[in-house]
């Protein structure tokens, strides 16, 4: 096997230059790499282009990046929990291309499995599909969307191995394993790394070929964004 | 008037047995809580789960276990969990049967908007457009007029449009409408105490009125 | 949870008719749905469309459907151990449609999936592209291809519950999941079939919305094609 | 002349660190025996499979765990099991590095033909246009010559392609050659005993031939 481990998170964001397109996993919160944001933000990075399903909140995750204005643009399908975001939007700092959540996620399943473009119903007739091929197939109407791929691409699991090899928890799977495959390098952070040979084949997310670099993260904080609770 | 709750008692009528259904944020999510304990059905949260449980006790909230809402949720037995471009896939090719979701406007076609007031808003459609543009049916909760007064269910939607010809029936606070696939609001069903006039006159869109409109009935 | 299960094969497929449209899981005869083959076998049906892999070998799995004249054509991308298949196709008793292995896997999947057609740069300046509209995206050239989907897809899993979620195992995988996505009604047959909620949710490959009926099967040969062993 | 061993040995000496790499049927399957231990490669199995172990001893076999060729494997360490999409979604997307198969013919510009002849021979493709349309580099195991010693290296291929300009390298009985990408086969090596005559008289296609051609050493 390929050994793909590296010592933490400020060795695997070493290379990130000013201008890179990263994807970053999660929905919210939920699922996010904590621990590559942290040390995303220690570098001086500017002109980023961030593809993100959400754009975190004002004081955690890659709500933080907007804050220190590394952010050229967000590429994402909801942003509605980050008043920073949407001051800089309005005022025009921030570039943002809002995508459907389907589209987003298939565009960047289909990046990394090698399809440069597919037909997809959602966003037919709204402004999404302004500008794109559309076509109809059996009757109903379809738009072109391309595939989509990073430079880096950080993902957090919850288990991963030496090999790269990853299981993710609960809903916090998420955008992870498909961004795992968009990356040019792919940068994986996890709750417990273990040694090749110790997950079972067949409980793998995301095959350790799409993983360049991964090491055991610290800290997580897990923010819960809506605590509800029954009385149970 | 209907309620918040009620709005979420009369769209869970709708329900039928065996649907995979998926619920929007607000008044949508309340639904669960109304599906007649008889039926079996399965919720989808488009983040990654089939079979979202009730909300957890204290002791069993898990931040890794959230709906689409953000929400902290727990899973029934026979739960599935799996990724965003899996979840779209199941969305997209129909095997999701129900949507129930808001809107700001529908339009007499099934047009719907939910998603952006520009220059105002601009949260994103997230998993919105998607959905819409493929579940086979679509069910809106929302109130019939705006905060001042002005009608939601219209000739034409006002604002960007999330989906065309996709809305099948609306639940207001006022009343129970199906939109007609060649066009046009039929009023079903009216709210405890609402006159059908009042309907009318709250509805911009062109509404159709056959017969006797009876009353909802709420235990 | 809604309840999916049926008693057994023949039950599962009594209303497959002549003419349909089928698919079945399995590479060569690994992961085939034996039970519904032989339950089909029994049913007096003609005309059909298979699609399938492979097209199993003369005297198993899709082999004997061959043998008993039921199947009109063939949708595959590998046919190679089958004398009969050969003989009835250079006779030109049965219509073939090869395809690549990786394009009919994500055919299937589009198909699943709500994507009408996608592109794909497999089969490039051969044969296959014969009719086919050729794209070319950022210098490549590209194939556009259409979702495939069936009346009934037949899938073969390692463990199932009431619900429909199946688990494989190991290579036995390999066409089951996409197909199960596939099938206007899918039928699943399993070894072990156990109650909801005696799975892990997070080990489930094929979520329970995609199975129609499932129930648990019998008798299972498991024919091995290539028996190769080392001396340890 | 190289035996099928040797041709198979002078392959692994391509294979390079840290590669993911899918062997076709035949010779191809052969190179793993010989790929240097020290070095970190992985072998990926289309049918759903990276981490391709040795064969299994007879207590050991799994009619559920087979290579692309239908010969029962085991697993080593770290492997990871997926379906048939996923696993051409890696070798589409351009993750698996290496790909070595067989071929009946190989053009001078990197054509390759090796699923068909016309009225003979109907198996079908496989995965190779796939994997011939994808890998970044593609070496061709085969014979110099067919049985009735016609050159197998052509100007242009004589029966249906399966890919177009993606062989980069070829390891015959008798030579290694690159395939330039201008075009033409240029000569690298020579088998034991075998001369550049030889090899010059046995290639249709365009033949590059320049300096001292060294011949292969095996242990």
């Amino acid at each position: 096997m390929i050994t793909k481990t590296v010592t933490n998170a400020a060795e695997a964001v070493k290379d990130v230059v000013s201008d890179s397109v990263l994807m970053f996993g999660g929905f919210g919160l939920c699922g996010i790499p904590e621990n590559c944001i942290q040390a995303l933000l220690q570098k001086d990075l500017t002109g980023l282009t961030c593809i993100s399903n959400n754009a975190g909140v004002d004081d955690f995750g890659i709500g933080l990046m907007l804050k220190k204005r590394m952010v050229k643009k967000m590429i994402s399908s909801y942003v509605g929990e980050n008043a920073e975001f949407e001051r800089q939007l309005l005022s025009g700092e921030l570039e943002v291309d809002l995508i459907p959540q389907g589209t987003l996620a298939e565009r960047i399943r289909a990046g990394g499995a090698g399809i440069p473009a597919f037909f997809t119903p959602a966003g037919v007739g709204t402004e999404v599909a302004d500008g794109k091929e559309i076509r109809e197939f059996d009757g109903k109407i379809y738009l072109m969307e391309k595939g989509l791929r990073a430079d880096f691409a950080f993902v957090k699991a919850w288990k991963g191995d030496t090999a790269g090899n990853l299981i993710f928890k609960g809903t916090a799977r998420n955008f992870n394993p498909m961004m795992a495959t968009a990356g040019k390098i792919t940068i994986a952070e996890v709750e417990e790394l273990v040694p090749a040979g110790q997950l079972d084949p067949n409980h793998i997310h995301t095959p350790g070929i799409y993983v360049q670099r991964i090491f055991q993260g610290v800290d997580y904080e897990k923010r819960i964004e809506q605590r509800t609770v029954s009385k149970g | 008037m209907l309620d918040k709750t009620q709005i979420a008692k009369r769209i869970a009528r709708e329900v039928k047995n065996g649907q995979y259904i998926n619920l929007g944020i607000g008044i949508p999510t309340l639904v669960a809580n109304y599906i007649p304990e008889n039926l079996e059905v399965v919720l989808q949260s488009e983040n990654g789960l089939l079979g979202i449980g009730p909300f957890p006790t204290e002791d069993k909230i898990d931040p890794d276990l959230i709906n689409a809402g953000k929400q902290t949720i727990t899973m029934v037995k026979g739960s599935a969990l799996f990724n965003s471009a899996d979840s779209f896939a199941m969305i997209r090719g129909g095997h999701v049967h129900l949507t129930i979701l808001g809107a700001m406007e529908v339009s007499e076609n099934g047009d719907i908007s939910n998603w952006k007031i520009p220059g105002k808003m601009v949260k994103g459609m997230g998993g919105a457009m998607d959905l819409v543009a493929s579940a086979e049916n679509i069910i809106v909760a929302m109130q019939h007029c705006s905060k001042d007064g002005q009608s939601k269910l219209l000739k034409e939607c006002s604002l960007p449009i999330t989906g065309i010809k996709c809305v099948k029936k609306i639940v207001t606070d006022l009343a129970v409408l199906d939109v007609l696939p060649e066009g046009g609001f039929k009023l079903l069903e009216r709210a405890p105490g609402v006159t059908v006039e009042e309907i009318v006159s709250k509805t911009e869109g062109r509404l159709l009125v056959e017969g006797e409109i009876p009353e909802m009935v709420f235990d």
